[in-house]
């Protein structure tokens, strides 16, 4: 299904999934060639951030992780700052002193991002604390892995929030079911005894509900009801938004095993090729966008091409801006600790 | 100026910060610890009860909640209670609070105050009595404000609350009962990096911080009865340092000790004493001493914790040992 | 109801409250008159701690909190070395070094006392993960304050203890049912918005059973349940025992305000005072547990009456030893500070 | 003695350590960072899979359960990863740990090791290249080793993992390339407290520790081209301290310079330029130098890193300015 919006606005959304995938893609593609250092990719959750971020407005905050690319790109962000933040140059969004894990972009909501797990989770409760005591009706998206549920500050900081009664959003999304990395020897994540994860904001009382995130429509929905109870002041949500691994999601260093997303698998199965062709078809939240869109006729395949070729575009001019960028003069590095 | 009690003017430079700003709340209560003065704190509780909030014992959560609501537009007095306390809040204090301004390449503003009563109080043994301010100042992006009388703490607290950093305040519990003159002027402020010389001398420098300032006046009398004259210098903020106070102080004493309850490996009086060794080298005429906490974990037995204690007692024998 | 336990075993565990109620009511008494700094009494607790902790042996290792005194001496502790401790006597558990915050007696499996909230939580469960490698039927008992469920050390370790099947048993005493405390501006407790507290471990596939603390066969059957299971490796168990707060229970202050226990109490109705008598009829775990053993057979007024004043002697002795004890020598305090 | 990897020092010395003594557990397994060496451990793994535990991300849960798990009768080797997740379990390795032997009467031992990797890493960011052992050394009731070569890892973490005493090892991600001699002899180990001379010379000392111990043998070489004959001190262990190897160095070069990773307050360059400053004060003819990272937090951007970075330049620079 997908969600219950104006034709034109979810044409708008899958193009923000496939600027989220082509950005993915160049960077991964990027690294290939040099030495960036290592870095995360939201491959796969497209279709999770893009409905759920959709229903944010001016002055909600976003707490994000070091996964966080895909959700400030779908918020709007500018995929060459953000390619030239991560290469650390000038022109990018913390004008080279966040790097990968700490984009961050106070014009988009997202004041500050945390790669120490868990780390957001007591920032974006506090964000919430703060529109709550303003009496402002904005609210605070805390975007969280699944393996962040295992620090305490997930156990504190929801209590936190469920007793303050906070217009707050906790939206985990658990990429581990085929967790291929911790196969590999790197990362075990959802080292979590409690399922299913949900039980472990029930219990303090809120709305926890488990959904299918590669499913637009379920994103969409349940995070609109959540927003409007945090809006009205009746206080937090947990959606914990399931996805499936992305076969290439290394946990640091991403490869392009399934090859750049060929669009046409939307609309020809001939497209998809035989070695991860059930990735393809059934797990890929952005394939499964866009056949929507196609089935109900929202759009047409020349279109979704059309959107392509300038979202792809968009991406290979953000790899060129970012290089072509300055470094900051070193002696910046001594400037900006205070304000 | 009238005479004020430092506990006193802690609570009512709170209830102003309250009063002037809506922005401003409390996030913790135990602003005066669990001393018997810990009940003027109803004077805010009372007539500002939506602007005090009581968190669960969660410190990494509320201490956290602070900093992500000091960049949703409040400015928090969190309150740490015990400094001890503050390790469960390291991960957000050090590692979120302190480089949130920097890594956002100087966008994002966390304008908040962190406050928690520090050192060594009698009886509170190895896991109550810790000094953290050290740590702290290994920590670039905090702000350090360290009041020793009622006038610093009115004037350094306001300037801490309009500051748009982090700003940890160091107090001391053994603080609470001094008593001392305060500026009744409402805007009278104490800005940040500017020491007081809170004696004048000419023999020997004492630097000092936070309670260990008062500990060090009265060695200085002790001093001056045996016919050396020192100088007391109260550095007041940590970040940012005023080092050409001290340095200055150094050139003309040629004599320096630094009296400070951190533990005393790593701790706040061995950066001073390596500022000098590195810039006034040429001034010194003797060696630098360091009174300090002796580096052990803080004994709860009363003569055990007086013998590992930086006492008037030390400061006038490093004195001494520099001067004869 | 009792224990299920011969008559002198039953004897033996009123002794033991007795020993803990007559020692801090020595210690409250003491602190009257000469400035000992603030301690943390267990009054109104002891049908808890007697019977619960009864069920250990050599070996085993019990974890306590800043209200460790009832607990250290329901193990056997000697209450003279105890209040040479709180006194920071050479002559106390920890040779002056510890006081009250931080008692401990290898001998009676006590290795060291965390009185930072939650700080004993992690240290249990490692002892319970050694018992486990080491492949030893010892169990690890974690006692905690409602409070300390607050803390995030609850969440990380607890879920430890869960996915590793550890021999452990939590048992939390909530004392915070009158919280006089909160009321007095003093220490806010169970600020905590997950009600039951057994939901904060049953989330975790654990056995999470609430019983009342105050109901010594309830303890007892509850407790020798949780140890069996993790003697025989079959994983942790979370108790939550709900204690009626003591009257006199300030938070550091403690005061007699029920004054001191009169064993009479158990048997003659006329010795109840009318002021707090619903604390003595009904409420204090002690005084019923002695009517109880009255009721059925196993002592009588006039032995309890002898056990008494042993045990009032006892704590009169431990306070004389302890005024009597010399500090340690002043340069001890560089002592000890690696082994 | 054969040439060998710090990596496979590191990893033998772990493997030795488990197959030796069944109380040796590994906990956590981050040991070799996410460098391309970290599939060396499957051979702990693999051979001793009950041996080496998976934490969840957890902490103060899982370095906390070490803790307890070391007074229960295991000697665990705890790994915390990058350094700067030693934050989240602050509040067991500084309020638990340092405190519990002392606290205890001399009683209960916690004989056990953390390891971390520690520094400025190349794109770490503000976040992942923390230097936490000055703090650590402000926390007293831990050893502290820092090794610098291989041989120095072997020898070192030998004797951390005999020690009864809970010991921090310090670690550099970028050390795991270095490649030097090891002694065959499964027995060679190194005390505590004693300081190695990695480089004999007579005009200035060079005290270093960890990685900066080859940034500064690299400098030293340098300053010879240059006509200087740097001494090079590793302490090696920074509790307990050789603090003799240090003065005689001092005392003989009459010249210092520290070179360390920390940030400069109250870092572990500010100590040892305290001890100096007050036990060989006679001895010295230049001011002290620290060479150290800036205070500001580690920039993501590589220009802006090396700025900030304590590097061979610095040390030369520093070295020529007290020499010349
Ligand atoms: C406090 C802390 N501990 C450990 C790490 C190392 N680390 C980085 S990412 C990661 C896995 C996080 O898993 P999850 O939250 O599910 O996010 P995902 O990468 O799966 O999206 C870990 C353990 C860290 N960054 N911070
Ligand atoms: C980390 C930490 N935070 C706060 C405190 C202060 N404190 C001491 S006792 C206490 C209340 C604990 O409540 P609970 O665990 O229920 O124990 P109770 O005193 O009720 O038996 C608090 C908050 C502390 N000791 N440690
Ligand atoms: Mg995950
Ligand atoms: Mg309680």
């Amino acid at each position: 299904m997908l969600p219950d919006l104006p034709g034109d606005q979810l044409v708008e959304q899958l193009r923000l999934m496939l600027v989220i995938r082509r950005f993915e893609e160049a960077l991964i593609k990027l690294a290939a060639d040099r030495d960036i250092g290592h870095f995360h990719v939201y491959i796969g959750q497209e279709a999770t951030g893009v409905p759920a971020l959709s229903l944010l407005r001016d002055g909600d905050f976003t707490f994000t992780t070091h996964r966080n690319h895909g959700h400030i790109l779908a918020r709007g962000a500018d995929p060459a700052r953000m390619l030239a933040e991560i290469l650390g140059k000038e022109t990018g969004y913390n004008r080279g002193k966040g790097g990968t894990l700490h984009i961050a972009s106070l014009e988009h909501g997202f004041p500050t991002t945390s790669a120490a797990t868990g780390g957001c989770i007591p920032l974006a409760t506090g964000a919430a604390f703060a529109f709550d005591r303003r009496g402002v009706d904005n609210v605070s998206v805390c975007l969280l892995g699944d393996g962040a549920l295992e620090e305490g500050s997930w156990h504190e900081s929801v209590n936190i929030a469920a007793l303050e009664s906070l217009p707050i959003i906790y939206l985990c999304e658990n990429n581990s079911l085929e967790a291929l990395g911790q196969k590999a020897g790197e990362y075990p994540s959802s080292t979590m005894a409690a399922a299913p994860l949900t039980d472990l904001a029930s219990i303090y009382k809120m709305p926890a509900i488990a959904i299918d995130g590669t499913d637009s429509a379920e994103v969409y929905t349940t995070m609109k009801t959540a927003v409007e109870r945090a809006r009205a002041g009746e206080g937090p949500t947990f959606i914990e938004a399931r996805t499936v691994r992305w076969p290439g999601n290394r946990p640091l260093w991403p490869q392009l095993l399934t090859g750049e997303t060929d669009v046409a698998m939307m609309w020809d199965d001939d497209a998809i090729p035989a070695e991860h062709a059930a990735w393809h078809r059934t797990n890929d939240g952005l394939l499964t966008f866009g056949r929507l869109l196609l089935a109900d006729g929202h759009t047409i395949a020349s279109q979704i091409g059309e959107i392509d070729a300038a979202v792809t575009k968009l991406a290979e001019d953000a790899v060129q801006f970012a290089l072509d960028s300055p470094y900051p003069a070193p002696e910046e590095a001594l400037a900006d600790v205070f304000a | 100026m009238t005479d004020i009690l430092y506990a006193k003017a802690l609570v009512q430079v709170l209830r102003e910060s309250v009063e002037h700003d809506d922005r401003v709340h409390l996030m913790g209560q135990y602003f005066l610890g669990l001393t018997h003065h810990r009940e003027m704190m109803a004077e805010i509780r009372d007539n500002y009860p939506e602007r005090v909030y009581y968190p669960p014992i969660a410190e990494v959560g509320y201490v956290g909640a602070a900093i992500g609501a000091a960049m949703a537009g409040l400015r928090p007095i969190v309150d740490i209670a015990t400094a001890s306390f503050i390790f469960q809040a390291f991960p957000q204090v050090v590692n979120e609070a302190a480089n949130i301004y920097y890594m956002s390449g100087g966008k994002t503003k966390v304008p908040m105050v962190f406050h928690f009563n520090q050192g060594i109080r009698g009886g509170g043994a190895a896991q109550h009595s810790h000094s953290p301010q050290a740590m702290l100042w290994n920590t670039p992006g905090l702000e350090i404000i360290a009041p020793s009388t009622p006038a610093d703490v009115l004037g350094l607290v306001r300037t801490a609350v309009a500051s748009d950093n982090p700003t940890a305040w160091v107090d001391h519990i053994k603080l609470f009962d001094v008593t001392g003159p305060a500026p009744e002027d409402a805007n009278y402020s104490i800005p940040f990096g500017v020491a007081d010389v809170k004696r004048k001398g000419s023999d020997v420098t004492l630097v000092a911080t936070s309670w260990m300032v008062q500990k060090t006046l009265a060695a200085a009398e002790r001093l001056a009865e045996q016919g050396i004259d020192a100088e007391v210098v109260d550095p007041r903020t940590l970040v940012p340092l005023d080092e050409t106070a001290i340095l200055e102080s150094v050139s003309k004493t040629r004599r320096l000790v630094v009296a400070d309850e951190c533990h005393r490996r790593c701790g706040v009086a061995a950066e001073i004493v390596a500022i000098v060794a590195e810039e006034a080298f040429g001034d010194l005429a003797a060696p630098i001493r360091r009174v300090t906490a002796d580096d052990v974990p803080v004994p709860f037995s009363p003569p055990l914790e007086e013998y590992i204690e930086p006492t008037e007692d030390k400061i006038v024998a490093a004195a001494l040992s520099v001067t004869s």
